[in-house]
């Protein structure tokens, strides 16, 4: 039964992982944060379950769906809230991004509706028992793809031009440009990632609960910032390790304690580690919690 | 402070400059500042081929804003900036760096989290796909041999010496017809001070244009062609290295004490 | 016994397992002008960020007039008489020159929870006079009311020292006064130090210009690599093999 | 006497410039916290809870919700004040969600349904705690305590050289702020009659920021035309009210593209102001160019 439910929170840990990859992104890459990734994972999820539901589309292809949605939903937020506020107000785009947020929760609830959306299963019948062990098909597929995309993460940052481009714009961005980068498209760049990665997490969440709400973007965003604070501000690997254990730690809590609960005992977590250990559990990024 | 405005020792375009035609990089009536402050007011700059022209003058003269200015980080007020006779004014620094303008900016900025080959490639993200990276990169380590070893590490993690040489040979990863260099001798000791500045005659020698940017008026003349004494966003003085050099308005106004000493 | 202000034992400093500083000691004597001397790199910077309470040191103690003030923030040394400039302005830009310097007069003024009753006090007039005072000793009294960010860079210098002098400290640390500075201005520099000492000041001068610190330093540390090289008169300290041979190779 | 429908607007009206007062003494130490909703709805169930279930005073209850949130705000503060702006934001935002949670399965309080039965407010009162506040702010600003606000925002590092104790000024601010939102909180409690805990959730913080950075951080009375403009914008327009989320979302958008210091004040360029003014009437213009 443990084992059963640190494997559960093992998995909501993946998709925890991905959105935390998705505002560590931004972090790095702008020292800003972007406060509409919590609705931008939302849209997508809602895209995605309307797709299979409604035009009867195959998970792949609304997976795909949900990823671009997520892109182009986070390029438009890079253009209406960062690309063109004063760099000197620090706080300028965590309130315009906030409102972005509030523009994309009102518009998905006006056009699709404000009720929850199903999201059907996928592979079912496909069952993996080793002792007393159980695990699904959606949940399968849920730690095969936030694994591939967090390793093809990992490759693009640290194999590719591109890659060396986003942390080179991270370190320095009018360096960078000295270098022949073009900066601004590399943030958009990494906002595209960021949402793509947003997007997966978004449907990735839908199909372990089965069903989206438009109203959850809010919450996507609290759960991810507490992810990235206890990893670290802009540490990428921390976070990932972060979200695995805040997922470990909500399924036990919901699974022992008490659902309302759950959140109550992370944000503790999370202040307490704040106050004895200000830089995060794991050692941060240098250079970019100094310059926020 | 010099007593006349305008000080013209030699005549505006060097022998060199007439014999091959247009000139790499060539600013009329640049002005630029930050906010409402002018940093440079109307500064003209001409430098050829194969040449290597000093920017001088003390701090706050304007020296790093017109470099600023010239390679895309700051946009002009006004004036006109030409690389090999096409207009670049205000186009942005990675569009530059395409045209084949290196800007080594003050202070090195060498990018931390990157290993000195990461730092090195980026140098040449625009020429991605060309096949001679490779090549050019082992060029340049072979030229600062200190940064074989130190490879795979960290930029952060250098020395001073060491992150000014990845700074310049991360600048000819690009490949660059002009080479800006902003105060390279900025925070090293003397004996590294040394290094850089026969670093650059090297270059220089091997035919690279460049434009120095130096507050130390000795050590910059001494190993350019031409120079320009810029004070308060100003160009008061051009010539040749040795006849600026040799005017006494010069030696008394720039060199102070200091110059008399060394 | 040297009447010692200011003691830094053994103080170490790594960054990320490299050590900035290696077990240096520095004594201040009171009413010395003291240069602190070295290669880029040296660790001269982060001693006085030590010194000053920016930067806890890894290891190694510091005392002010024989207290113990090593953990100790930099905002609560003011009140003990240390203050500081920075190597880069840090100044108020927004602000104007007179607040700059009434901020630093700070720890003098009362600034409790309930201190905003608009009664001013004689101790408060007294502040606002010394205000002035600094103002005009710093050549800065026409510009009192102008934004300290308009101010060419020669007055935001002159602005820093009199905002750090506003604290009434009773020692000075400056981190490379004369950055920046033409060379008029660095000959200027000189007397204006002196001054500061004659005021009964006790002077750290982080510096890179061997002019000014030999014209104006009572005793020179000279740091190469985080360790204190050289120790001495200007002139002997400076002159020393070991100098040379760390700024200018063999 | 006013009619209960103009009486109701003053009073909204009233408790949007407490708020937004109350907001800006944290905005001008350049803290901008993003919760405080939170401290609204610990003013509010606290000053409820004290006149329905013990029968005190409005006046009263009101006063000790001030200090309540006080306490909180302290707290907060002294834990994410000492961090970066991103981390102040972060925690800020989490504080105001735990405070929710806890409200809502408090039984006591009436859990997720709310609390109600409280007997409404006054203009006079509302007004009182409007003056005070502003007496307090004019001489905040004119004090070398408001001035160390302003340089802490300008520069932490210079100011902890100048001996200001950085952390202590600004959890001070903090609490001060969080005070008169909780004040605010207690009277708006007693002129909706029934709240909820999902009253006080992000929509309400960001109201409140949005009140400071319209009206921008600079004065403390373009807090109150931020307050006046935006409760009133509803009621002008009240087709407004259906798009509200939109409207504010653009809003927020649209200003920090456009004005990001707000409509008063001219941010960082203080001087620009001067000439704008120099340009629109003669006569400055001309002692400008004299002087």
């Amino acid at each position: 039964m443990l084992i059963q439910q640190l494997v559960n929170g093992l998995l909501l840990g993946t998709t925890f992982a991905l959105i935390a990859l998705s505002f560590n992104l931004v972090v790095g890459a702008l020292d800003r944060l972007n406060f509409a990734l919590g609705e931008t994972a939302m849209v997508s999820a809602i895209c995605g379950a309307l797709f299979m539901s409604q035009l009867d589309i195959t998970f792949v292809l609304a997976f795909l769906a949900a990823l671009a949605i997520g892109a182009v939903v986070a390029g438009i937020t890079f253009l209406l809230s960062f690309r063109f506020v004063s760099a000197e107000y620090h706080t300028a785009p965590i309130l315009s991004s906030l409102g972005v947020g509030l523009v994309i929760t009102s518009l998905v609830t006006r056009v699709v509706g404000s009720d929850q959306r199903r999201v059907p299963s996928v592979l079912e019948g496909v069952r993996i028992e080793i002792g007393p062990l159980r695990i699904v098909g959606d949940q399968l597929i849920i730690l095969s793809v936030a694994a591939l995309m967090t390793v093809l993460l990992y490759g693009f940052l640290n194999r590719t031009p591109w890659g060396t481009a986003i942390r080179g714009v991270s370190d320095d961005p009018d360096m960078a440009g000295l270098l022949g980068v073009p900066v601004q498209r590399v943030i958009l760049l990494t906002f595209v990632i960021s949402g793509t990665l947003a997007g997966a997490s978004g449907l990735l969440t839908g199909l372990s609960f089965h069903t989206v709400s438009p109203f959850t973007g809010f919450e996507t965003t609290l759960t991810a910032l507490m992810v990235i604070v206890l990893g670290g501000l802009g540490n990428i690997t921390g976070g990932v390790v972060a979200a695995l254990m805040i997922g470990v730690i909500e399924t036990l809590t919901v699974a022992y304690l008490s659902a309302t609960y759950r959140d109550l005992i992370v944000f503790l977590l999370v202040g307490i580690t704040l106050v004895a250990r200000p830089q995060g559990l794991f050692t941060r990024n240098t250079g970019v919690v100094g310059r926020v | 402070m010099l007593k006349s405005g305008r000080h013209t020792l030699a005549p505006e375009q060097p022998a060199a400059a007439l014999v091959s035609g247009t000139p790499t990089l060539q600013v009329r009536d640049l002005r630029a500042g930050y906010g409402r402050i002018t940093g440079i007011d109307g500064i003209s700059l001409t430098v050829s081929a194969g040449e290597l022209v000093a920017l001088l003058g003390a701090n706050g003269a304007g020296k790093s804003t017109f470099l600023r200015a010239v390679s895309g980080m700051i946009k002009p007020w006004s004036g006109s900036v030409h690389l090999r006779g096409d207009d670049v004014t205000g186009q942005r620094s990675d569009r530059l760096v395409r045209a084949g303008m290196a800007h080594v900016p003050e202070g090195r900025r060498v990018l931390p989290t990157l290993t000195v080959e990461e730092n090195l490639r980026l140098g040449a993200f625009a020429r991605r796909g060309d096949g001679d990276v490779d090549a050019d990169l082992d060029g340049v380590i072979a030229r600062f041999e200190p940064l074989r070893e130190r490879r795979n590490q960290k930029a952060g993690t250098l020395s001073g010496g060491e992150q000014q040489m990845l700074a310049i040979g991360r600048a000819l990863m690009a490949r660059p017809t002009i080479l800006l260099l902003d105060e390279p001798s900025l925070g090293l000791s003397p004996r590294l001070v040394g290094e850089v500045f026969a670093l650059i005659r090297d270059l220089a020698s091997e035919g690279l244009t460049i434009l120095l940017v130096e507050q130390n008026v000795k050590q910059g003349l001494g190993c350019a062609d031409r120079g320009y004494l810029l004070s308060t966003g100003s160009v008061v003085m051009t010539g040749s290295a040795k006849e600026l050099l040799a005017d006494p308005a010069v030696v008394g106004s720039y060199l102070g004490a200091r110059g008399r000493d060394a | 016994m040297a009447d010692l202000q200011l003691r830094a034992l053994d103080i170490t400093k790594h960054f990320q397992g490299v050590a900035a500083l290696a077990e240096v000691t520095l004594e201040v004597e009171r009413g010395s002008i003291h240069g602190v001397v070295g290669p880029n790199g040296a660790g001269k910077t982060t001693l006085l960020n030590v010194m000053s309470g920016f930067l806890p040191p890894s290891r190694g103690v510091v005392e002010l007039d024989g207290r113990d003030v090593t953990r100790l923030a930099p905002q609560k040394r003011v009140p003990l008489g240390l203050t500081r400039t920075f190597q880069n302005l840090r100044l108020f830009g927004g602000l104007t020159v007179r607040e700059n310097v009434l901020l630093g007069q700070h720890s003098r003024a009362r600034t409790g929870f309930l201190s905003l009753w608009p009664l001013r006090t004689a101790a408060e007039k007294e502040l606002d006079r010394a205000a002035e005072h600094a103002l005009e000793a710093f050549g800065l009294t026409e510009y009192r009311r102008r934004r300290a960010a308009t101010l060419p860079y020669g007055l935001q210098k002159q602005l820093e020292i009199a905002r750090a002098v506003s604290a009434k400290p009773r020692l000075l640390l400056m981190d490379e006064p004369a950055a920046g500075m033409t060379a008029k201005e660095r000959l200027d520099l000189v007397p204006r130090i002196r001054a500061l000492r004659d005021e009964g000041l006790t002077v750290v001068i982080v510096e890179h210009d061997m002019e000014v610190i030999g014209a104006v330093c009572d005793v020179v540390t000279v740091l190469n690599f985080g360790r204190k090289l050289v120790e001495g008169a200007p002139k002997v300290a400076l002159a020393s093999a070991e100098v040379r041979t760390a700024y200018l190779g063999t | 006497m006013m009619d209960a429908y103009t009486e109701a607007v003053v009073i909204r009206l009233g408790i949007a410039i407490l708020l937004a007062l109350g907001y800006w003494i944290t905005a001008a130490t350049g803290k901008f916290s993003f919760g405080h909703a939170a401290f609204m709805s610990i003013g509010a169930y606290t000053a409820s809870i004290l006149t329905v279930k013990f029968d005190w005073s409005l006046e009263t209850s009101m006063l000790v919700s001030g200090l309540t949130a006080a306490v909180a705000g302290a707290f907060i503060g002294w834990i994410a004040l000492r961090l970066t702006i991103l981390y102040l934001a972060i925690i800020t935002f989490a504080f105001a969600e735990i405070v929710k949670i806890l409200l809502d399965s408090w039984d006591y309080a009436g859990g997720a349904s709310g609390l109600f039965g409280m007997r409404g407010t006054t203009p006079q009162l509302l007004a009182i705690c409007i003056g005070v506040v502003i007496v307090y702010l004019f001489f905040l600003t004119r004090s070398r305590k408001g001035l160390s606000y302003e340089a802490i925002r300008e520069d932490e590092q210079a100011a902890r050289a100048c001996g200001l104790g950085v952390t202590r000024i600004s959890v001070e601010a903090f609490a001060v702020s969080a005070a008169i939102t909780g004040v605010a909180g207690a009277l708006s409690a007693h002129e909706t009659l029934i709240i909820t805990p999902a009253q006080f959730g992000a929509p309400q913080s960001l109201l409140i920021i949005l009140f400071v950075v319209l009206g921008g951080v600079q004065y403390f009375w373009g807090a109150i035309v931020g307050a006046v403009v935006l409760t009133m914008l509803p009621i002008w327009f009240d087709f407004l009210e259906e798009y509200y989320q939109i409207t504010y979302g653009l809003l927020f958008v649209a200003l920090m593209i456009l004005r990001p210091q707000g409509i008063v004040g001219s941010g960082t360029e203080r001087r620009f102001t001067m000439r704008a003014l120099a340009r629109l009437s003669p006569k400055r213009g001309k002692a400008d160019g004299d002087g």
